[in-house]
């Protein structure tokens, strides 16, 4: 498992890389840069050509890479080609709101979800399957920015219970912050939630019909105990999965929810990066992003592992 | 009074999608009084699975009751409430399914198991059942029964997981036992040791049983009355003798005839000599073959050891052993599927590529690989007509008519109806699959053809007709066969030479008439002598000849030094079989043995059987068995 | 008992036309479609008709402005122009008109967009599968690349850097997603490959394409068509968030994702002219999923193992 | 500011336009009488006009309450935030330049201008030589005083190869600064140039201290300090404690942006931000239902525009322009997509917002489908491709609207949305027919000197008319207002009609926009300056809190 492990980590390297290659040629593709954008419609050819040899702009691409490449190796994110203001600066926060946001709707909706999900597969084709399948269908199938602004337009315009913006800061009091968070974590939690619920529901179904289950029934075990016991140990594989890439969805995923209520994210940060080509910017979240995914995918397979006898203890 | 157990008129439907109803049974009925074996037999599709799940009032999704009585102490189960029938179940009725492999959840330890359905009714607290199951693991004579309950299904063997799942339906001590054609899927010399161990068991508890098979040689021995099923329906039942003696129904005879006959000198049709050539067919030499890479000369894991084997033009080669023992390795090497780490393999004298990827399209053409599985051989979403016109097309570029006439002859061949060429595998049997896919392999017209157990997934009668359809094949094409078995038996009636591979070497080698009588290398006899014979006390009998004793209590050991069968040799000589590699002796021109034993040494042992046993004293895994084997004879 | 294999020989070829062998697997059923698999199907065969004849039967055109005002309530109606059965958008577009037209936008695209994505991922995917090696560590680790950027912001690349055009879109929602298709088909892929019927047509020597079109993917198929449902909602609602980012479809041609995002500001004012598009988006999407959720009842779980949502 | 208890008409009756033309018009010291006098001119009844101009005058004579925080919520913000005066382009970045710095002089809502940072200036007789004094004792954050230096290090920043500054043509023509001594500055003019102190109020020129780099904080010698600035999330300012003279009433003051118009609309109406950037027109019933919210709309000069550039096809064929011009739906556009909220354009910028610049004896353009097909028919055209990126609100559809009208005429007129990023890089005066919005400037002559003027690095279409230039550079010395107003009118009608020897400016401007913003009830003291979004950002020195 260790050796999985490690060879995991070194597939995820490669991965980092070659996303970092990819964002880059695609940034460098977009019409127009930092300083056209920057500088806007009042651009002149001179403010234009001044402001790129100001923030290094005019080097030839291969060696700004290299040199982003080379500072990131070292530790060091490099600054907004845009603002001015070191990376570092403008992630660090919003990696924590992001990570706080995230951690919080984890913590919810898995166990909502996987609790549901076994719920569904417990009694298959009752009210309580049709509710909960249809639901979640129907909670996927409608955008997310729907769902947010409709629920920004009941609790907050029209009964004033929460705020309709995010705007979280450090000198706030616990409940201020609980309120404001309420809504983004409410919208986020339906829309993994629906996922999951459903990804459980099939894993479950899916074991459902091997001979083990089977033999269970003969044995006269009950139902719950069937699909509690039985059937849920041999289908924490696939739902790990399932999670790990919602969750990666929850850190990387989230700009509308995160435009909708204002809230100072990594996913938005990404997508401003990307609208004013500030490249380094771009970069780091793009690697930050991708870290996430692989951790979170080799965190999923070893859970897979824990939790299959065969692979923990062989022969 | 009522007996213990009765089926009335069992009837038991599918329903198609216009709901109009399939029987599956059709009123079927008999009785299992108190401690009482009732076997029931048929062939797959016989109904006699579903049947024995109807005794729990389970059926599978799809079927239904519609009528009839499953009574257990007189009162119907059929009508009862759900979770009345869900307390008989694994309390009063207990089930043993075919495939323990598949029925062990992979997920919780064999204990929990074990001792689930005891504790879940309430029969037993945890304790109680823990130690109940450590009882019945001494009993089943499983290896350190006090720690084998901490172990997951897949840290145990095949054998023992067989054993074990009977102790999951006896540990609750129920009234009625069912057995779900247990040992099928079982090497002969395990099945033993589990069919002893069952009627062991069933006898200590008293409990009545089902014992659902195909194979009535295992009947004969475990069954006090038998029931034939053939297609739902019963075809007549008696007591075991009555049946096995005195068979009445054309059905039951033809039962009968399909019983594999105990392998001896004879058996084997006599080969003719019209296609014979000199240079041998297909030949290899001192090959070693493994998995996981080589590293220094070696694989890994290596599975075969010099192995040295001729197939003469035309002739039959029966390569025999236990599962493991590394006999598909074989025909994987020569098919070129895996490269041999040394040694070569030679075609008519030329040498092969050891990699399938290197070969000449002639060359693939000339060894067809025939799959054991037909199902999982044959690609489900192609019609028979493309899977036999594909090697046609490919290899001898026939096209559209000539095509479908040659498709109709190679379906003729294998006795197949030519409209199978319309259908999918799916709707095949199994013997039909495994004709066509034989019938795919001919098509290349081969000159060699490897058979990987053809026969070993098929009910008896289905793989007897196989077996005749190789001689006819055989005769016709003088195609020459490689044929893979665990089943002595069926290879002497088919091969020409038989090879006896042990632990990935070969330990006897010769004509069939002379491997198959004395001298027989000590694995050999341990093999014949396991084969089920179709007579009541058979089982008993062997049990007591000392070659089984240790024969069946130990596991095969992969050695790299000495006789890889030492720990299972009655006739072993310490400190020469576990050192030294055994010298290859020739008894008679072409007939090989390894052995350290003379030739003399060993008829000396055969005719006088009171020889002191080797393995006694060694306190080997499962040492209380040899204990038990040594009750005087 | 060598006159029992002697009489066997014989009473044998009688005994079979008495006894046949018995199929032990009934042949396949066809697929019987539940209640809600039939409400699926009346659905989407409902919209399909509307994205033929859409145009043709709605009272206005999708890009006349002719309300009276902004968010016009339902059934309002416009002096000398007519009924606005759903109401006016934020540019006082009739909505009704607008839906009808959109159906042929949005569901033309989502299912052309995700068919693409399937070519490409599956392809691909049991390429990798089947070729292994350094193709498929090459395909592996770009597919992982695309897949650990969030698919908004791949959108936003692409579409910013060539332009808002509907064959862009298509493409672009195609390679996003195929990277998801891929995962699953290689999946798929591996499992086959071990196959004993996909190693005999090797051993017959066939080549790599016999083996990918002839031997692997006809047995891919059917788990992986039950992941296209749930495919196809991710596509409309991607092409919908790049509508949020002011990209997606070119005015004023109409689609539904648009015009929920358009007439999102609606809500405020007591307009439901974000929910129609919205329901008609639901309604595709749902029934969609409710065949292939009868189609997936056995495969769904294989696909829970595979799926990359 | 409703006040119940009352029949009779208030200020809040009339239409936004209304109450700004009064409240403006008391402020710039128009007497009660007057004021009546247009509102019975108007129609009302003397006691509804007394009372209007009461309820007016009281909401104008309000006295400012201390303490208490705002939060001001802009519609775009992201990593290119910055706090370098001279690189702002953004509305939040003007309203942060506001709060932190200073300007020498500071313009009024009738855009005269009154000292700020330089207590007195004066120009020499023919506007050729400009002299500042500075303030004395004016501190800067870090403590240090303000002087002369930091002036011409703060000007020098706007010229020459390196300066990245975005307003560096607004002062080109100033020759030299020259400092006097430690409080005294002077600018000599290449030309007569009458402007120069209402340039140095627009945002770009804040007063930074000499020798400034660091852009990550801002040492300027404003209102507020800086308490937080983090890019694309927002920036707090505390009151500045010794500030040169009166100084805010608030103490805290927030500028943050929420980019999402409905989420920023929504945080407006449930009152999470007190003044709101950008309010979409069509939210303006709902605001107005609303209790606790009001719309804040300022008349101004801004203005929708298409460009149809001169150099190449269609645009070089002045036919297509005047049928571009005939088939704009203006009343339409103000009705719909404005909501009121704006005057209909007649293509040229210098609208009525610019007083007597504006040449009011212009015939208006009308939609006209006959003569735009009969002008399109003299062109040849059929088919062409508008580039549009929602560079301000409603440009989209007015697009749209075109474009529907284009086809009644046979013109096939295909609208490509692109993004707004990269738009003014790529775009905007490089593909033939593209979309621009200017915002108001302070003067006729700048706007058409920044737009218009053959050598303007802003001349959307690229419009190079000679005659045109020596006009625009004429009227800076000329000083008799008739002449004045003829030779702007002259101008006006080069722009959108041209002449007989030279095309129009092929500019089609069919809209003029005020500035829409929201302001909670509870805020007072936003001014009306034109120049910009609430009152030309100037609010943040004199916005207070009705309830502290």
């Amino acid at each position: 498992m260790q050796r999985m492990v490690f060879h995991r980590i070194l597939i995820g390297i490669i991965t980092l890389w070659v996303v970092s290659v990819l964002v880059f040629l695609m940034t460098n593709a977009l019409p127009g840069d930092v300083a056209q954008i920057v500088l806007g419609q009042s651009a002149t050819p001179e403010s234009l050509a001044a402001y790129r040899a100001e923030r290094g702009l005019d080097q030839p691409l291969i060696s700004q890479y290299f040199g982003w490449l080379g500072n990131l190796l070292s530790g060091d994110l490099g600054t907004s080609k845009a603002g001015g203001a070191s990376i570092s600066s403008l992630i660090s926060e919003r990696l924590y709101n992001t990570m706080v946001m995230a951690g919080i709707v984890a913590l919810i909706s898995v166990p909502l979800s996987v609790g549901l999900g076994l719920l569904a597969a417990m009694f298959p084709g009752t009210w309580i399957d049709k509710t909960l399948t249809f639901g979640t269908l129907a909670l996927i199938s409608v955008p997310e920015f729907f769902i947010a602004t409709f629920m920004v337009l009941i609790f907050a315009v029209n009964l004033g219970w929460l705020p309709s913006v995010a705007r979280v800061s450090a000198e706030q009091s616990y409940y201020d912050w609980w309120r404001s968070m309420a809504m983004p974590l409410l919208v986020l939690t339906i829309v993994v939630a629906a996922q999951m619920i459903r990804m459980t529901r099939a894993g479950i179904l899916n074991v459902m019909n091997s001979p083990y289950i089977e033999m269970a029934i003969l044995k006269g075990v009950r139902r719950k105990r069937i699909i509690l016991r039985h059937a849920f140990f041999n289908t924490i594989g696939p739902i790990v999965n399932v999670i790990a890439l919602n969750l990666a969805y929850l850190v990387s995923g989230v700009v509308i929810v995160e435009t909708i209520f204002a809230y100072p994210g990594l996913a938005k940060l990404m997508i401003d990066g990307v609208q004013t080509r500030d490249l380094p910017l771009v970069q780091a979240t793009a690697m930050i992003f991708c870290g996430a995914y692989v951790i979170l995918i080799i965190l999923a397979d070893v859970a897979a592992i824990l939790s299959n006898p065969r692979l923990r203890n062989p022969k | 009074m009522a007996e213990l157990f009765e089926i009335d008129n069992l009837q038991i439907q599918a329903r198609k999608e216009d709901g109009t109803p399939i029987p599956i049974v059709k009123g079927v009925s008999f009785n299992v009084k108190a401690g009482q074996v009732v076997a029931l037999i048929g062939e797959s599709g016989s109904g006699k699975s579903t049947i024995s799940l109807a005794t729990m009032a389970y059926c599978r999704p799809g079927l239904e009751f519609p009528g009839g009585e499953v009574r257990l102490h007189g009162k119907d189960i059929l009508t009862m409430e759900p979770q009345d029938q869900r307390s008989l179940r694994g309390n009063n009725v207990a089930y043993l399914a075919q495939s323990a492999a598949a029925t062990f959840n992979p997920a919780i330890t064999i204990g929990e198991q074990v001792t689930e359905a005891a504790v879940l009714h309430g029969t037993l607290t945890q304790e109680e059942a823990d130690r109940r199951a450590i009882q019945l693991y001494h009993a089943l004579e499983l290896p350190d029964p006090d720690l084998l309950g901490r172990r997951y299904p897949h840290q145990v063997s095949g054998g023992q997981l067989q054993r074990l799942m009977a102790a999951m339906a006896l540990v609750s001590g129920p009234d009625l036992l069912v057995l779900d054609e247990p040992t099928t899927a079982l090497d002969v010399t395990t099945q033993i040791e589990v069919l002893k161990a069952f009627k062991k068991v069933i006898q200590e508890e008293g409990s009545a049983a089902i014992y659902v098979t195909h194979d009535l040689a295992v009947v004969a021995q475990v069954a006090d009355h038998i029931v034939v099923l053939y297609s739902g329906e019963i075809q007549e039942q008696g007591p075991v003798d009555q049946i096995i003696n005195n068979p009445q129904h054309p059905y039951t005879k033809r039962l009968m005839a399909a019983v594999k006959p105990s392998p001896k000198a004879g058996m084997g049709d006599v080969h003719d000599e019209e296609h014979d050539r000199v240079v041998p067919n297909i030949e290899v030499k001192n090959m070693t073959a493994g998995y996981g890479g080589i590293v220094n000369g070696k694989p890994v894991i290596t599975v075969l050891r010099d192995i040295n084997v001729k197939i003469k033009n035309s002739h039959v080669v029966g390569v025999i052993g236990e599962s493991g023992c590394g006999k598909s390795t074989l025909a994987r090497v020569m098919a070129g599927l895996l490269p041999a780490a040394k040694g070569e393999v030679y075609l008519d004298g030329n040498r092969l590529e050891p990699d399938l990827k290197n070969r000449s399209r002639e060359e693939l053409q000339k060894i067809q690989f025939v799959y054991q599985m037909a199902d999982t051989a044959l690609n489900p979403r192609q019609v028979i007509g493309d899977i036999l016109g594909r090697p046609l097309e490919f290899y001898r570029g026939l096209k559209g008519q000539e095509r479908r006439e040659e498709v109709a002859n190679l379906l003729r061949l294998v006795e197949l109806p030519v409209e199978f060429e319309t259908r999918y595998p799916s709707e095949l049997s199994g013997g039909q699959k495994q004709r066509v896919n034989m019938a795919r392999a001919l098509a290349a017209n081969p000159e060699v053809m490897l058979c990987d157990e053809v026969t070993s997934a098929l009910d008896s009668i289905v793989s007897s007709n196989v077996i005749k359809l190789l001689k006819k094949l055989r005769a016709k094409t003088g195609v020459s066969f490689v044929f893979i078995s665990h089943d002595l038996s069926t290879v002497g009636s088919f091969a020409d030479e038989i090879v006896v591979l042990y632990a990935g070497r070969v330990v006897e080698q010769g004509p069939v008439d002379e491997v198959l009588a004395p001298p027989y290398h000590p694995y050999t006899r341990l093999l014949i002598s396991s084969v089920p014979e179709l007579r009541v006390g058979w089982l008993e009998d062997t049990m007591q000849k000392r070659e089984m004793a240790v024969g069946i209590a130990r596991g095969v050991e992969i050695t790299d030094t000495g006789c890889p069968f030492y720990n299972r040799c009655p006739i072993a000589i310490e400190g020469t079989c576990n050192t030294e590699t055994a010298p290859t002796r020739e008894p008679s021109p072409e007939h090989f043995i390894s052995c350290h034993r003379t030739m003399e040494e060993i008829e000396d042992i055969e005719k006088n059987p009171q020889q002191i046993l080797h393995g006694f004293e060694v306190a080997a895994p499962g040492g209380d068995k040899a204990a038990l084997a040594a009750k005087p004879v | 008992m060598t006159d029992a294999t002697q009489n066997n020989a014989d009473d044998n070829d009688l005994d079979t036309t008495i006894y046949d062998e018995l199929p032990d697997a009934p042949p396949k059923k066809r697929l019987k479609l539940s209640w809600t698999g039939k409400i699926g199907v009346a659905v989407v065969a409902f919209w399909l008709v509307i994205v033929v004849i859409g145009p043709w039967i709605s009272p206005f055109h999708e890009a006349d402005i002719i309300g009276d005002d902004s968010f016009m309530g339902i059934w309002t109606s416009t002096e000398g122009e007519g009924v606005h059965i759903l109401g006016t958008d934020y540019l006082e577009r009739d909505i009704f008109s607008r839906i009808m037209w959109g159906a042929r936008m949005t569901i033309g695209i989502s299912v052309l967009a995700t068919l693409l994505a399937y070519l490409i991922g599956v392809t691909a995917g049991i390429a990798a599968a089947v070729k292994r090696g350094w193709i498929d560590m090459v395909l592996s680790r770009v597919n992982d690349a695309i897949l650990s950027l969030p698919t908004i912001m791949l959108g936003l690349l692409i579409v910013v850097a060539l332009g808002s055009s509907i064959p862009i879109l298509i493409g672009t929602a195609a390679i996003i997603y195929a990277s998801s298709v891929f995962r699953i088909a290689r999946a798929f892929g591996q499992e086959i490959m071990v196959m004993d019927y996909v190693e005999s047509a090797q051993a017959r020597g066939e080549t790599i394409w016999w083996i990918i079109f002839r031997e692997v993917l006809p047995n891919a198929a059917m788990p992986l068509a039950t992941d296209f449902g749930l495919r196809l909602v991710f596509v409309v609602l991607f092409i919908s968030s790049l509508s949020f980012l002011g990209l997606g479809i070119q005015p004023p041609a109409a689609d539904w994702g648009s015009m929920v995002r358009q007439n999102l500001e609606g809500l405020q004012y007591g307009s439901l002219a974000p929910v129609w598009p919205a329901l008609a988006i639901a309604s595709f999407t749902i029934a969609i999923n409710l065949i292939v959720d009868d189609i997936s009842a056995k495969s769904g779980g294989d696909l829970a193992r595979k799926m990359i949502s | 500011m409703k006040n119940p208890n009352d029949n009779l008409p208030t200020i809040e009756n009339l239409s936004v336009v209304d109450q700004q033309r009064i409240e403006s018009g008391l402020r710039h010291g128009a007497t009660r009488r007057e004021v009546m006098g247009w509102l019975i001119a108007a129609g009302a009844t003397i006691a509804g006009a007394g009372s209007i101009v009461t309820s007016a005058t009281n909401a104008l004579a309000m006295s400012p309450k201390k303490g208490g925080k705002i939060t001001f919520a802009s519609d775009l913000h992201g990593p290119n935030d910055t706090l370098d005066p001279g690189l702002n382009t953004s509305t939040i970045d003007y309203t942060r330049g506001r709060s932190f710095y200073n300007s020498l002089c500071q313009i009024n809502d009738d855009l005269s201008t009154r000292p700020e940072l330089a207590e007195e200036y004066s120009a020499n007789a023919d506007n050729t030589e400009w002299t500042f004094k500075l303030r004395k004792g004016v501190k800067f954050h870090d403590g240090s005083d303000f002087t002369a230096d930091d002036v011409l290090f703060t000007m020098s920043r706007h010229y020459g190869e390196k300066s990245t500054s975005t307003a560096k043509t607004l002062v080109a023509d100033v020759k030299e600064w020259k400092k006097v001594d430690s409080h005294t500055v002077k600018a000599i003019m290449k030309g007569p140039n009458a402007d120069l102190p209402v340039i140095l109020g627009t945002p770009q020129f804040k007063m930074l201290k000499n020798g400034t780099t660091d852009f990550q904080t801002a040492n300027g010698t404003g209102p507020f300090t800086l308490e937080e600035f983090k890019p694309g999330v927002r920036s707090i300012g505390r009151k500045n404690k010794n500030y040169w003279r009166e100084g805010a009433h608030v103490d805290e003051i927030e500028i943050t942006a929420i980019t999402d118009k409905v989420a920023r609309t929504s945080a407006f109406l449930s009152g999470d931000i007190d003044l709101m950037q950008a309010l979409d027109p069509k939210a303006i019933k709902k605001v107005e239902a609303t209790d606790g919210v009001g719309v804040w709309s300022v008349a101004s000069g801004a203005y929708f525009g298409i460009c149809a550039m001169t150099h190449t096809a269609p645009g070089n064929n002045p036919h297509f322009v005047k049928a571009m011009q005939y088939i704009q739906r203006r009343k339409k556009i103000v009705k719909s997509i404005l909501k009121g909220q704006g005057t209909v354009g007649n293509d040229h910028p210098i609208n009525v917002a610019y007083g007597a610049d504006h040449c009011s004896e212009m015939v208006q353009k009308e939609h006209d489908l006959d003569k735009a097909k009969f002008h399109l028919q003299k062109s040849g055209i059929t088919a062409a491709e508008l580039n549009v990126a929602e560079v301000a609100p409603g440009i989209t559809d007015i697009s749209l609207l075109a474009q529907r009208e284009a086809q009644k005429i046979g013109l096939d007129l295909q609208i490509k949305k692109v993004p707004n990023d990269g738009y003014w890089g790529a775009v905007w005066m490089k593909t033939p027919l593209n979309v621009v919005t200017w915002n108001m400037r302070p003067t006729a002559n700048v706007m058409l000197n920044l737009a218009f003027a053959p050598d303007a690095p802003w001349n959307d279409t690229l419009w190079k008319s000679e005659a045109f230039g020596k006009l625009l550079i004429e009227v800076r010395g000329v000083t008799d207002a008739a002449k004045r107003h003829e030779m702007y009118c002259t101008m006006q009608k080069m722009i959108a009609e041209g002449t007989d020897d030279f095309p129009g400016s092929g500019m089609i401007i069919p809209a003029h926009r005020n500035y829409v913003d929201g302001k909670s009830d509870k805020i007072e003291g936003i001014g009306r300056m034109p120049l910009g979004s609430l009152g030309g950002y100037e609010w943040p020195e004199f916005a207070w809190r009705t309830d502290v």
